[in-house]
């Protein structure tokens, strides 16, 4: 795909590759950890030829420990460096919680202690990862007071978002979207830019009913809102962009203009960030409010392998239009 | 199978039907690799290719009422366990009739009917579950022992370690192999630790830790049993290194450019089908002629196999929602 | 306390301490691991004496090793044991995160092994424990498929859930509260009964406005309630009990008649269990709601140490009292 | 403070100065303990008593530019790194004036402009964090070490082992002890681990291990300026086990019934204060006047200290919002 490209079009890959590249040349205290991304260049290629590029101890290959390599970074943070840690599946996050939770996330608001740290968490379903290779653990991080968390839908964003990550004085879980990574391909502007964190997109106008969602998902929603547009049901897509913190102003403004709401994510449903949303949506904008506030997102099971089961599981394009129709009737 | 001191100790059938693993074990994932590269296998594929003998030596030493706890390149103890060639292709490809009926894939199964606990992809998740299968057994006074692996990476995580410490206070019944391959995806042994021998962990401790020629079948066969019976005698739990090599990429789709060629080619000599074979000749067990039959036998099982697996079923859809929980009838409490 | 009461009530504490100790005479398979839980009778001392009547096997202690603790129990489960792992305080079940989410919770889903394993996590604020003793995890384990959570608000609830849990196949996470250890004493039944996990239970009837909450805070619920009783508004509070699976039916019932609702609990807001309710009743009782849906919780930090802080942090009876005034007014 | 290969070595200030800081840390942990008795103290107490030697010991050692990452039984390190009797004592009692302000209590605390990383109460988690505060040293090429600490308990967990063997294989600028003290809360070594000695855990890592009477505030000053100066030349990180004994429960709660009282006879009589005393007499270096002197020194700053928190301001309520993120300008990009 990259090859056939024409040479100023990158993907969401190669973005991600250039918002770190950028900003280690930048500044000499951002430096990459974790597992195979030194020789190697990670299992997803992003970190091809940094290695050479930068030296053994600022592309560091560590043993295999999340917890130990995240507490480093911790350690590291806090000396004034700038760590950026990838997870070689975000669905590995899960053996690192302690300290993300209970040491990055809380150390400032312990003792003062800035924590200026990335997590690169390629996550998401897809790509036939089955329940270890697919996971979208951004829930559980979601409920954790101190972490910031991006998830970007777009090269523009994947590249600008991360820039601001590793910027960021504080802990922030970028989820970059595997399913994503050279699906994707834009002409990114040749001079330095950031997407500031806590900034949510509206990705498409409409009129009728907000889609709010995030990651892969946005380009459902957007596929949903050409089908739906030839029926004359417009939808609003918000892409949120950051996860936390929310960017309460442009989901409450998209919601009080359409009186009705879709939550769309891929990430399990009960307390998923869906809820969260709803639950705002339904705590300030009730009063303008034409509907129920519906959600799209995959049923409370792990992520299966099997071709049939990964597809049923996925939310769908059908999913967000009939959700469209009916909440369009009321 | 019997108590063996040394090779010599080890009852021909044994041997033979040892080696027939380690030809089943190599042409099943020589098929599932070509599958692979065809196309037809979704997720990754990670083989034992070079390595399985360690697999096949310590399954072949867990008595019919054990449990092993396998890890990713195990696949001849999944093998020596029941699970059938044609399982396993299935739930390469996703199919109903995998031991885990579409839900995971390649490695990832498990059947406790037939002693096997299912393979997690968190490298060490494993270890602590083993040692709480053993302690089952040990607070109901069985004789019954479980056995486990870990590659060298899986050794640098937490649980590793903690598992191997409540083993030892505890001494469970419980024997920890390490499949020492030189290698975690592209990350080399002395990147991984700064010790020569994995063994060397075992001393932290407390527990007595040997280091076998894991290419070398019999020998690997030996070193389970003897451990396996210091378990089963309540003398606690062993760890035991294979020296190996991994002969391929981490997955079928990594050239692992970045393990030197020479290595490679030094290792290939010590290829364990080649050296089972050696020492079945030497020991007047077997001849080209047996070697041929076993390859012609397996041949013909791969094929049933991947027949089996092609004509089955893909799970439905809905069958995505079955299983979160475990009913009320299912276990007996 | 304990020893002014009239010998047959017990406390939150003893019911919990009564529930294992009946268990275990019951089934041979059950038993406890965990940190200083043996001679020293656990950090709380709810298995005082265990060890010297179910021996040393039964009543574990272990290495300080939460992650291999709860691997073990999984372990022994899957081997038809019913472990009941302790947590010292529910604050350190991030160690163990992992095995709970990764292995626990996704094991019978993937190859059909049920682990029937209880987690007892006391968790919980109001007993001056800062950012490390206090907290409220349920809000992760909520969102991970494969776990049931549980937590009882009362003596008889906490003995009947974790007979429940017990005698359930699957691992469930017992929240117990440890403000409410010693400060709430009942009579409980002399015979053999459990309480039925997925069925909330209210407390108190009420026609105007209903709370939703577990634990602790159903106490001050139902202060509030007594408080706005004067005021001629009638609450109605709804005890969850088991937080997964939730009892939808009770939950929208509830609301259907009140047509008003609030969320309240003491985990943090963002992403807490309120947020999914307000999110379920916001799509399903939509039509017959009459006023936003309030969510009443502790602000997105970790609990501080300092009485003031702490105070202040965790929701109290005059901002049940606020929000039912506001709803009443709609 | 200089490098020293033996006691004799130590210059007599040297001496006498952790000899205050002995002193010091006694009193200000007696006297919280008397809050807290009073019911004036909410959450925990966990005293270093009997075991000041090794905070007093290693923190003396370290320099003005390294960092230390100390566990729940460090108040000398604390107090050498300059965080007050005062502070301390407000930290206690949740004033506005500790250096959490109120957000933590008990020794939870940290200050990075003194050098000191906050303790997690999650044990072992600030191991990895000192790894990490080693490797920013070892990228900069700075000169600088971190010292940190455990427990015997602490090192069952899973972030102990990750932490020790990061560090040895990235050779990072880190110095682990481990405060053996026979026991984690009421759970005796035996039940911890199957080793005598926590040292063996180092070589499973290839670190240098040490055994030091952990008692003996000059032997610790000694091995940990030897195990400093290694880290600071490159060669490594150091594990060093100081042998000593909980002498009071757990927490101020605990009666700790569970410890023998003989064990607690035998100790008492090798109590780190009597013989710091025994080695300056010895060394001519003091007398019962100095000691006096410094007794009447100590128990001045520590009622300083306790009126300085008494009248601190308690934090008001609405501070429970702040912090939870650091602002833009708090760190330079
Ligand atoms: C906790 C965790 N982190 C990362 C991975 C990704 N991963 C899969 S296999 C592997 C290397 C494993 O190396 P080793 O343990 O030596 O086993 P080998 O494959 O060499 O047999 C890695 C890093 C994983 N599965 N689990
Ligand atoms: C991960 C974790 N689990 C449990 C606890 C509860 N806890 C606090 S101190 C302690 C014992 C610590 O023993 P040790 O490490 O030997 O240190 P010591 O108190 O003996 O100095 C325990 C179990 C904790 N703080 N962290
Ligand atoms: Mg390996
Ligand atoms: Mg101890």
């Amino acid at each position: 795909m990259t090859t056939a490209a024409p040479p100023h079009e990158v993907t969401y890959l190669e973005a991600i590759s250039q918002a770190l590249d950028e900003e280690m040349s930048r500044d000499d205290s951002v430096f990459l950890m974790g597992e195979d991304i030194g020789p190697y260049g990670g299992a997803f290629r992003i970190t091809e030829g940094f290695q050479k590029k930068y030296g053994e101890w600022r592309v560091l290959d560590t043993p295999l420990a999340e917890s130990g390599i995240v507490g480093a970074a911790i350690g590291a943070a806090m000396m004034g460096m700038r760590p950026v840690v990838e997870m070689q599946f975000a669905d590995f996050i899960s053996c690192a919680f302690d300290q993300i939770t209970e040491v990055a996330a809380k150390n400032h608001y312990r003792w003062g202690a800035a924590v200026p740290m990335v997590i690169r968490a390629p996550f998401g379903g897809g790509v036939h990862g089955g329940p270890f290779h697919s996971e979208c653990p951004e829930g559980w991080f979601f409920h954790s007071p101190g972490l910031k968390l991006v998830a970007p839908s777009t090269p523009y964003d994947a590249k600008g978002l991360l820039k601001a990550a590793i910027r960021d004085n504080n802990p922030v879980i970028y989820f970059e979207h595997k399913f994503l990574y050279r699906r994707l391909k834009a002409v990114l502007p040749a001079e330095d830019y950031i997407v500031p964190i806590g900034k949510a997109e509206v990705k498409r106008i409409g009129r009728d009913i907000s889609v709010i969602t995030y990651g892969a998902m946005v380009h459902l929603a957007l596929e949903a809102a050409d089908l739906l547009a030839k029926e004359g049901i417009e939808l609003e897509v918000v892409d949120l962009r950051t996860l936390i913190p929310l960017d309460k102003q442009t989901i409450f403004a998209s919601v009080r203009k359409t009186s009705k709401a879709i939550m769309l994510h891929e990430d399990n449903k009960t307390g998923g960030i869906g809820a969260e949303i709803a639950a705002l949506v339904a705590e300030e904008c009730f009063d303008c409010l034409d509907g129920p506030i519906l959600r799209i997102a995959a049923p409370d099971t792990p992520v299966p392998f099997s071709t049939t089961l990964e597809e049923f599981f996925l939310p769908k394009v059908g999913d967000v239009v009939a959700a469209a129709r009916k909440l369009a009737a009321y | 199978m019997e108590a063996a001191e040394t090779v010599k100790d080890i009852k021909r059938a044994d041997l033979l039907q040892m080696y027939y693993y380690l030809r089943l074990t190599r042409a099943l994932e020589d098929r599932v690799t070509a599958l692979y590269r065809q196309g037809r296998i979704m997720g990754g594929v990670y083989t034992s290719n070079g390595m399985e003998a360690i697999a096949v030596g310590y399954a072949s030493a867990v008595g019919r009422n054990d449990i092993i706890a396998p890890y990713h390149r195990d696949m001849g103890a999944f093998l020596i366990r029941g699970i059938t060639p044609g399982e396993v292709i299935a739930q390469y490809l996703g199919k109903r009739t995998g031991p885990t009926k579409g839900k995971d894939g390649n490695v990832h199964m498990g059947d406790l009917k037939r002693g096997v606990i299912g393979f997690v992809s968190h490298l060490a998740d494993n270890l602590p579950v083993a040692t709480g299968v053993a302690l089952a057994f040990k607070i109901r006074r069985e004789s019954r022992v479980v056995v486990t692996n870990t590659g060298d990476g899986g050794t640098s995580r937490g649980d590793f370690h903690e598992a191997m410490n409540f083993a030892a206070v505890r001494k469970l019944p419980v024997v920890f192999f390490c499949n020492n391959n030189q290698y975690a995806y592209s990350t080399p042994l002395h990147l991984q630790m700064a010790i020569r021998d994995v063994v060397d962990r075992a001393k932290a401790y407390g527990m007595p830790g040997e280091i076998v020629d894991g290419n070398d079948v019999a020998a690997v066969y030996v070193a389970a049993q003897r451990a396996i019976r210091r378990a089963r005698a309540g003398d606690g739990p062993t760890f035991i290194e294979c020296k190996t090599m991994r002969m391929h990429g981490h997955s079928e789709h990594d050239s692992a450019k970045y393990v030197p060629r020479e290595l490679l080619e030094e290792w290939k000599k010590k290829d364990p089908i080649l050296k089972a074979e050696q020492m079945l000749i030497q020991l007047g067990y077997a001849d080209a002629g047996v070697f041929h039959e076993v390859e012609e036998r397996v041949r013909k099982e791969i094929e049933a196999g991947v027949e089996f697996a092609e004509q089955s079923p893909m799970p439905e859809g809905p069958e995505a929602l079955e299983g979160v929980f475990a009913n009320d009838d299912e276990v007996k409490p």
